[in-house]
């Protein structure tokens, strides 16, 4: 198994170059500078120059990336120009916030989805099952963004009830990061769930048609049992994909809401770095966030393995 | 040997479809006594995976289907059963296994443990003793070696093993009959020989009742007493093994004997055709179902649809109006056949 | 003029709000002070770096950590901080500055003169309108606590550009200052009344109270007088988007804020807010003075026939109470170097005449690119307004909206744009006008440089007022730029935060306290 | 070849030391495994007969029809149709003897687009290899519904408008529309039923007549197989175990398989004696590599020399030979 | 006497298709309304110009803010312009570029798919950039290639193409592996078809209901997209009307003027509504084994349709 884990993130490799590339490339394409926007509104084009050597923007781009990549190798991924540490650290610190809001958004959406889903396939064509269609539209057409700003208007500013805003981590008290994280993930929820539901409901359809519930029902076996012990595990690889997915998206994905909400987290991080042209640290994030999307998706496929027995990794 | 286990009267499916009713399986009368093999044949599509289906009450009669008829077993009709009560004989008293056994096992939990799911669903047991009941029941079903089998998961079987898996729980809680809905179609005619001859075998050790659903009708003379013919979701000939074959009264019977290929057959010899197409289940006709494609059709069978009834000098019973007038189609050729190449082949085997 | 300190206060500055302050019941009698304050940046700070920092919000953090020599009182004058006094030669041109003496910086070193020259050395090189005025010459420490300054020629602005709050001439240990790299110091060690802690970049600058902090004297007026640090810890809390640091604010996170004209209504009935209004910045529209058409003083002119200021304004502000007209480059409050000269120019808002010039320069329906962003201030609404008014007669106009970043590196390129109006930090002398040099709209004018210097190197009140109104005379006929007006912001302030004062709209929270909420 | 029958007859295609194994990923399993389909297969089919394959599912007679036909490309050995080798044409030039030899499909649900009607779908080989008009191409079509049985309404039927029947004869059509000399028909019948069965190979019998056809007819089936083939090759494994006229080998199967094989087949007859079964073990995964016999695993009388060496080809009459060592 | 029949048997053909398909569509609720829905879209789009009351520009400093009334239906932003005019305006923006760009995407999308699923070694190139594209998150993208690009409303619709051109591409890859499968691509390639005609003929309708249900996603997600990007700034570029434009302006103003907010709201989810429905429902229509299982409609018309062709064979 240790080999297999590997094998696929060696295969990443392929992935990340290309990207590491393609950021190269709009790197190379976007106007504007990181010297220009440290040394700010008018500033002197012979100092700007000279920040610009200095840091060695000068440069072809070639040699530029050459240079990254080479450090990129060594796992030196440089350093930020305007956060006073290295790419790594600040990834590091702001990956912190990302995964909290990411896991907080899963669980509140497998907690609705789940029994919404289970229920709709269970009464197909009834009350649960129109429910569903109607949460899950919803879900999927209202933007995350659009909720957040009525959430906040109600939740923080009319009842002041939770902070309308930031970010405490766990250190400063369990209470205190959960209230900072609940608008922010409640926002992104209804898509996560939405999808989500959908997918269980199907799965669960498409496996109460399958002949081994047939079987479990002809030996006898009560309906609550075929649910839970037949249907619902073998329903289970693609609630897990799409839930490995949905947790992908949302690390990668959080951005707007990281930016209403004030979360100093991945997205944050990156639009800021963007607008600043904080060129490491674009690099080091797109590649991270890369990493980080694989990795999930390795993990889903290891939990495949617990989750059906046919499939082995070798 | 006589005594009936189970008795359908009249039996109709219909399939709830947005228009209307389906009436899958309409018209379906069968008797199958203690330790009798019965065997059900007839086309693809005509019902017979529903009947089965129908006397266990499979489908969701809030949502599916509508029965009508009745189900006897031991003299409850299992049609007004509460959905508990019928839950304690499925799996108990009447047990069933499917067509497809590579897709019958649930894959992702160990073949023993699907086993005893079924004791325990019916029987007071302990999870040992029906640990150990399930080892044995694999021996019983001639799986090598079952200590280790019992921890494996479906697909670590080969579909002969899960067929006779599929067997195991089925006898799991010593059913008076079984069910088993084409057991053999998904495999090979090397292993069907193997689940036939088990299945055989279990009939008479265990005296236990079998509907054997087949629409091979090799298999049926080798293996059941009594042959239940069905066409469109209807019976339309049940006779004695023997008989039928010696003398097929309806005329689909005797299309389906004539069209067969037969091992022990004149080679060469032209297959017997018949033309003419099947009715939609929707659209059915007035009378005879079978009038479409029969070269016996008269006036009547357009009109007035036939029922199940004796004929003349056998025991079968037989849903044709012309069932007395059809000649009787001589024994099949392989009588004269047989003495050529057959024997050879069993000598061969045996030698 | 023999200046020793100059320590006269003049009249109150516009917002006042120290003395409104003083003015206000005390509500908050008997409650308990807090020791912590959570204050809203609303701009990302690129760097703490003082000599590198031109953003309002880096100020708001550096003023507090770091002292310079001079500071503005209220009336933009400069008032010695870390200095003790200073003398200037007759001829204007040697400085020489008299350090305070027992200062110790953040990390308990004493403050020497080979501190302050070298910083200020540093922050020469570094900020262009230090550069553009004592490039070629050096301070120098004398000794322990005396730093020189021998100009070629006499700068008036001198003492100005050492307590401007924009690329702060602010003094920190020597080391610090050599071990610099090019994108700023490594570490932040100051004098002022507040050390940094902790900066965790994109969230908050944690500062807290520097128990050895050495206050200059005198009665408090700008940042200049005493300081004291009345919290032990300041949280700037950075706060970008406008709609979440107001909710904040209404929430209660933060007990200040910047209100929009439009949120104005949530604010003011409430007893326990009080509403600042004070001076925050001037706007001008700057030609690109290579452009094609603007390279043509005539197109100028048009442009500045046809600048209705006031609908501009409103544009901007939404409410005429938050704007002035105002002909000068320079406050009015800033009495020494405000002027009217050449203000028939201002605020034309005649359209024939504009069109009248633009058919005489031969206009033939160009395209003027306005160069904006939509990422700070309100660059935004001003183009909008301004292409709005081009329309009208008939100027094709085309608005290039980009992100800070790439407007930065796109006004820098002379083929990229032809107008760009923005908003401007009013300096206290024109040498420090960012729009009079080449680096805004390529101004190339010897005549310009000329006066520009002549005012500079004025020496006494007359002749600075004489060289100064020939030089806004001028401003107006080159037309470079056109001035369009002087804007002001509200701030909203709970009750339990009390003393904020505000100079160039940039908040002084030492002699801030803050009680805690009921 | 070995047992080349006497040259009476014209050899159509003569297939030499073929061999092709797929690399496979598991459907469940990230590892890949080698599938040794087929296995050093040679023979020959002649001009006008019909050559039945028969053979345990999984035994790589459907690998090798579409083999024949280039469909998946061989490991190694040569494909002889009229001298030509076809394994050595690039595709370009293969598409030439397409024409020629046609195949029909065992499952005639999914060997139909679902999309195209039915005449467009017998017009597409006219199209491919430009032959005829559009006019010319659809008076063909209709022709050559007729010739399977079918309506002219047919033509515009979408294919699930069809019974498996019908579709296979649209199957057949398609395949027989260019006038191919070879056609090889992969389990054309195993998917319908006894009544439907039947029409279908009298079709196939009468057509093979009036359009001198030869066929390579797959089937799992012996009893279909005996019906319809004048000569008979038994696969196990990858492997042609046993060959020979039908006649022959059904009255003296050499090779323990095929003696198995015909054993297992049911007789309908219920008067027939029954037989004891003997057989026992089941088929080893083709993912396997077994020494020796592959047969040995289930054979009665498998020795120690099964074991080890792989048997070679024994003549049983002129046209009939097993690999057995005990032939 | 053929041609007549022929005509007479292709009349009869293309009726009873036309009777299904509409009779499926009626009995399609999520089509009919997606449909109604669209058509609301769609007049809107076409006749914003006509149907709104002002012009989506005219500032009228002195009336900002003012709340719904007779004359301004939704009321006015900050700079007093109609939030009626603008949301019709914006709309049509916004669909436009949703359209466009998801077309795009799909097209391109298609082609990639399509052939990687053919050639393996294309495969292995094309797929590897589309991971790598496809693991960047499409906002994070959208706004380096804004960015790179700089703000217009062609700019915006290419930058969401590429964005989306990887969702479409493993879509129509992996129905275009399943369908390279079936049995009837083997089918063609024994008559001797060629690889294109293959490709476009049998293997691309395949991936059609995939591909419209995928599209119509892309589609929905561009018109979110595009909005989340002007609420971050790089979307298209003000005074543009664009549903994100007045959310991000609205914002502001959320205190006050919640119907800046709540009118482009309500119109970007309708939008995306539609959108989302009507890719449904088109996928009902077109896959011809519609059937979920269980779906009695689609289930009876498969039963009695399959056997009323039928003149002599099975029922299956
Ligand atoms: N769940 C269902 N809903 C509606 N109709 C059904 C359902 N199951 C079966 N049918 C229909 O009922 C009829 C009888 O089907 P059944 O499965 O009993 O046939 P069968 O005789 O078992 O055929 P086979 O030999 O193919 O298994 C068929 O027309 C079938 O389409
Ligand atoms: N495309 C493929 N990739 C990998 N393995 C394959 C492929 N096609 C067939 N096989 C394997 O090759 C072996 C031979 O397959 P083939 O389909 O030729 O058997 P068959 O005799 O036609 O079986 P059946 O009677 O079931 O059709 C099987 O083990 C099968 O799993
Ligand atoms: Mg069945
Ligand atoms: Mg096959």
């Amino acid at each position: 198994m240790a080999i297999y884990v590997l094998k696929r993130l060696l295969a990443l490799v392929p992935t990340l170059f290309i990207m590491s590339v393609i950021v190269f490339i709009i790197i190379y394409l976007i106007p504007g500078d990181p010297a220009r926007v440290m040394l700010g509104d008018g500033a002197d084009e012979a100092t700007i120059q000279q920040v610009r050597e200095q840091m060695g923007l000068n440069q072809p781009v070639l040699p530029q990336y050459i240079n990254w990549i080479s450090g990129a190798l060594q796992g030196n991924f440089g350093e930020s120009y305007f956060l006073g540490k290295s790419v790594m650290a600040a990834i590091g610190e702001h990956a912190g916030p990302t995964f909290s809001l990411a896991v907080l958004a899963l669980l509140l959406s497998l907690c609705t989805a789940i029994p919404l889903g289970i229920a709709a396939a269970k009464h197909q064509g009834g009350l649960a099952d129109k429910l569903l269609t109607a949460f899950s539209l919803l879900g999927m057409a209202i933007p995350g963004f659009l909720l957040s700003l009525f959430l906040v208007l109600l939740f923080a500013v009319k009842l002041k009830w939770l902070p309308v805003s930031g970010y405490a981590s766990l250190q400063d008290g369990v209470w205190s990061y959960l209230k900072h994280l609940i608008l922010p993930a409640v926002s992104l929820s209804p898509l996560m769930g939405a999808i989500i539901a959908r997918m269980v409901r199907s799965s669960m359809l498409e496996v109460m048609n399958q002949s081994y519930v047939k079987t479990a029902r002809a030996k006898g076996v009560s309906e609550h049992r075929v649910i839970y012990k037949h249907v619902l595990r073998n329903a289970l690889i693609p609630i897990i994909t799409v839930t490995g997915g949905a947790f992908g998206t949302l690390l990668a994905g959080a951005a707007v809401i990281e930016t209403v909400f004030n979360i100093p987290g991945l997205g944050q991080l990156l639009v800021h770095s963007v607008a600043r042209r904080d060129y490491a640290v674009i690099q080091g994030i797109v590649l991270f966030i890369a990493f980080l999307y694989v990795a999930v998706n390795l993990i889903v496929d290891l939990l495949y393995v617990v989750a059906d027995p046919r499939v082995r990794l070798e | 040997m006589t005594k009936p286990i189970l008795e359908i009267k009249e039996l109709k499916t219909s399939f709830k479809a947005y228009n209307g009713l389906l009436p899958a399986v309409d018209g379906v009368s069968l008797t199958v006594n203690e330790g009798e093999i019965v065997g059900v044949v007839g086309e693809s599509g005509c019902g017979k995976s529903v009947t089965a289906q129908s006397i266990l009450r499979l489908f969701d009669e809030r949502k599916e289907v509508k029965y009508e008829g009745e189900i006897s077993y031991g003299g409850v009709n299992l049609l007004s059963l509460k959905a508990k009560q019928m839950s304690s004989i499925r799996g108990n008293d009447i047990s069933m296994i499917f067509q497809d056994p590579l897709t019958s096992l649930n894959p992702v939990y160990p073949i023993g443990e699907q086993i005893v799911e079924a004791m325990l669903a019916h029987q007071r047991i302990s999870k040992k003793q029906a640990m150990q009941r399930a080892i044995e029941l694999l021996q019983l079903t001639g799986i090598p070696s079952p200590q280790e089998r019992y921890h494996q998961y479906p697909h670590q079987l080969s579909g002969g093993m899960r067929q006779r898996v599929m067997i195991a729980i089925a006898l799991a809680c010593r059913p008076k009959l079984l069910i088993a809905d084409e057991p053999t179609t998904a495999l090979d005619v090397t292993i069907q020989a193997q689940i036939m001859s088990l299945l055989a075998r279990l009939n008479k050790q265990l005296n236990m009742s079998i509907l054997l659903i087949t629409h091979d009708l090799g298999i049926v003379a080798e293996t059941c007493h009594k042959v239940v013919v069905m066409y469109l979701g209807q019976v339309v000939e049940t006779a004695s093994v023997q008989e039928l074959f010696q003398s097929p009264r309806h005329p689909y019977t005797q299309a389906l004997l004539q069209a067969m290929p037969r091992i022990d057959s004149e080679r060469g010899k032209p297959l017997t055709v018949i033309e003419g197409s099947l009715p939609t289940l929707n659209q059915l006709p007035q009378g005879c179902r079978f009038v479409s494609r029969c070269s016996y059709a008269t006036e009547k069978c357009h009109s007035a649809s036939p029922i199940l009834k004796p004929v003349e000098g056998v025991q079968a019973l037989v849903r044709c109006w012309n069932a007395d007038l059809i000649k009787i189609e001589s024994r099949s050729q392989g009588q004269q056949a047989r003495s050529g190449g057959e024997d050879h082949v069993i000598q061969s085997v045996q030698s | 003029a023999n200046g020793t300190n100059n320590s006269n206060i003049s009249s109150p500055g516009p917002t006042d709000a120290a003395s409104a302050d003083a003015n206000v019941v005390d509500a908050n009698e008997g409650k308990e002070l807090a020791t912590e304050l959570k204050f809203p940046l609303d701009q990302s700070i690129p760097t703490l770096d003082p000599h590198l920092s031109l953003g309002g919000s880096n100020s708001t953090v550096v003023l507090n950590v770091f002292e310079g020599l001079f500071s503005f009182n209220s009336s933009y004058e400069p008032v010695p901080s870390l200095a003790e006094s200073y003398e200037v030669s007759e001829d204007g041109k040697n400085y020489v500055f008299h350090l305070r003496q027992g200062i110790t910086f953040h990390n308990g070193k004493e403050l020497k003169a080979e501190d302050a020259a070298a910083s200020l050395n540093r922050w020469k090189e570094l900020a262009p309108r230090a550069k553009s005025s004592f490039g070629e010459s050096e301070f120098e420490a004398q000794d322990d606590y005396t730093v020189v300054l021998n100009l070629n020629e006499p700068k008036n602005d001198t003492l100005a550009q050492l307590s401007h709050v924009l690329n702060f001439a602010a003094i920190m240990p020597k080391e610090v200052v050599e071990s610099a790299g090019p994108d700023g110091v490594k570490e932040y060690i100051g004098t002022g009344p507040f050390k940094l802690v902790e900066w965790k970049a994109d969230q908050y600058i944690h500062v807290s109270k520097f128990e050895n902090y050495q206050s200059p004297d005198g009665e408090s007026d700008g940042f200049a007088g005493k300081r004291e640090a009345l919290v032990n810890d300041i949280y700037f809390t950075l706060a970008l988007d406008n709609a979440t640091r107001f909710s904040s604010f209404l929430a209660g996170d933060f007990d200040y804020v910047d209100v929009s004209i439009d949120n104005l209504p949530l604010v003011e009935n409430d007893d326990s807010i009080e509403l600042v209004k004070d001076l925050s910045t001037d706007f001008n529209l700057i030609f690109n003075k290579k452009s094609p058409l603007f390279s043509d003083i005539a197109y100028r002119q048009a442009v500045a026939a046809l600048v209705n200021a006031e609908e501009i304004l409103l544009g901007i502000t939404s409410t005429p109470d938050l704007y002035r007209l105002n002909p000068s480059y320079m406050y009015e409050e800033n009495a020494k170097w405000y002027s009217e000269a050449g203000s028939e120019a201002y605020n034309q808002s005649n359209p024939e005449e504009a069109k009248r010039l633009l058919a005489e320069a031969g206009y033939n329906g160009e395209v003027v690119r306005l160069l904006t962003t939509k990422d700070t201030g309100s660059f935004y609404n001003a183009s909008l307004m301004l292409q709005a008014q081009l329309e009208a007669i008939g100027v094709k106009t085309q608005l290039d909206i980009y992100d800070y970043a790439t407007m930065l590196t796109k006004r820098a390129d002379a083929t990229a744009w032809d107008i760009y109006l923005g908003p401007f930090i009013v300096p206290s002398t024109p040498s420090q006008l960012l729009y009079l040099n080449p680096s805004y709209g390529f101004a190339e004018d010897a005549k310009l440089a000329e006066l520009l210097k002549k005012a500079t190197a004025a020496l006494t009140d007359e002749e600075i007022k004489e060289a100064n109104d020939e030089l806004q005379a001028y401003v107006w006929e080159y037309l470079g730029n056109v001035k369009i007006g002087d804007t002001y912001r509200y701030k909203a302030i709970r009750s339990n935060l009390q003393g904020v004062t505000t100079l160039y709209g940039i908040p002084n929270l030492s002699n801030t306290k803050v009680y805690k909420k009921s | 070849m070995l047992f080349n029958p006497s040259n009476r007859r014209k050899p159509l295609l003569q297939v030499e030391n073929l061999h092709k194994s797929y690399w496979s990923k598991a459907k469940n399993s990230f590892k890949k495994a080698r599938v040794r389909a087929i296995r050093d297969v040679s023979f020959t089919i002649f001009a006008g007969e019909t050559y039945g394959l028969v053979g345990e599912s999984g035994c790589g007679k459907s690998t090798l029809g579409k083999t024949l036909l280039r469909l998946t490309e061989q490991d190694s050995g040569s494909i002889l149709y009229e001298g030509n080798d076809l394994a050595k044409l690039s595709s370009k030039q293969l598409r030439h003897y397409r024409k020629e030899l046609q195949m029909v499909f065992q499952d005639p649900y999914s060997s139909l687009n679902p999309r195209i009607v039915v005449g467009e779908a017998l017009e597409e080989p006219l199209h491919v290899h430009r032959i005829g008009t559009p006019q010319e191409r659809t008076e063909r079509a209709m022709d050559m519904l007729a010739a399977v049985g079918l309506k002219r309404e047919h033509y515009y039927s979408l294919p699930h408008q069809l019974s498996g029947g019908q579709r296979q004869r649209i199957g057949l059509a398609r395949a027989l529309i260019v006038h191919p000399k070879l056609v090889v028909c992969d389990e054309p019948v195993s998917a319908l039923d006894v009544i439907i069965q039947a029409q279908i190979i009298q079709l196939l019998k009468r057509l093979q007549h009036d359009m001198n056809l030869t066929y390579l007819f797959i089937s799992h089936d012996i009893s279909v197989v005996r019906h319809i083939s004048d000569r008979i090759g038994v696969m196990y494994l990858g492997r042609l175990v046993e060959e020979g006229d039908t006649e022959s080998l059904f009255q003296q199967p050499t090779h323990p398989y095929t003696k198995l094989l015909l054993s297992a087949v049911p007789v309908p007859d219920p008067f027939a004696v029954k037989k004891e079964w003997q057989q026992e073990g089941e088929l080893p995964s083709p993912l396997e590599k077994i020494a020796g016999c592959s047969f040995h695993t289930r054979c009665p009388y498998a020795t120690e020399r099964c074991r080890l060496e792989e048997p070679e080809p024994k003549r049983v009459n002129e046209e009939h030979w097993a690999a057995c060592h005990y032939a | 006497m053929v041609k007549r029949q022929q005509a007479e048997a292709i009349n009869l053909y293309k009726l009873a298709r036309r009777e299904q398909l509409l009779q499926q569509a009626f009995t399609n609720t999520r089509l009919l309304w997606g449909s109604l829905l669209a058509i609301l879209l769609l007049v809107v789009a076409l006749f914003a110009p006509w149907l709104s009351t002002y012009k989506p520009l005219e500032v009228d400093i002195v009336n900002r803010l003012a709340g719904p009334s007779t004359q301004h239906l939704f009321g006015t932003d900050n700079f007093g312009r109609d939030v009626f005019s603008r949301v019709l305006h914006g709309l049509r923006n916004s669909v436009q570029v949703g359209f466009i760009a998801s077309l795009l995407a799909s097209a391109i999308g298609l082609v990639v798919g399509l052939y990687a699923a053919m050639y393996r070694w294309l495969d292995q190139l094309l797929m590897r950039i589309m991971d790598a594209l496809f693991a960047f998150p499409a906002i994070l993208l959208a706004i380096a290639i804004m960015a790179a690009l700089g703000a217009s409303m062609l700019n915006l619709m290419m930058c969401l193409a590429i964005v989306f051109i990887p969702s479409v591409a493993r879509i129509v890859r992996s129905s275009a592996v399943v369908a390279k499968q079936q049995a009837y691509i083997e089918a063609q390639r024994a008559i001797g078809s060629s690889d294109t005609r293959m490709i476009w003929q049998h293997i691309m309708p395949n991936t059609l209901p995939a591909l419209i249900v995928q599209g119509s996603f892309v589609f929905a997600e561009s018109i979110i997209v595009e909005a989340a990007l002007s609420f971050l700034g790089a979307g298209i570029p003000a005074p543009t009307p664009s549903l994100g434009n007045q959310l991000s302006e609205g914002k502001m103003f959320i205190f006050q003027s919640w119907w800046m907010t709540l009118f482009p709201g309500i119109a970007l989810i309708v939008a995306v509504l539609a959108v989302y429905l009507l890719g449904d429902g088109f996928r009902d229509l077109l896959d011809p084994h519609t059937a979920k299982k269980g779906h009695a409609k689609a289930l009876y018309k498969r039963l009695s349709g399959l056997n009323q062709a039928g003149k002599e064979g099975t029922a299956s």
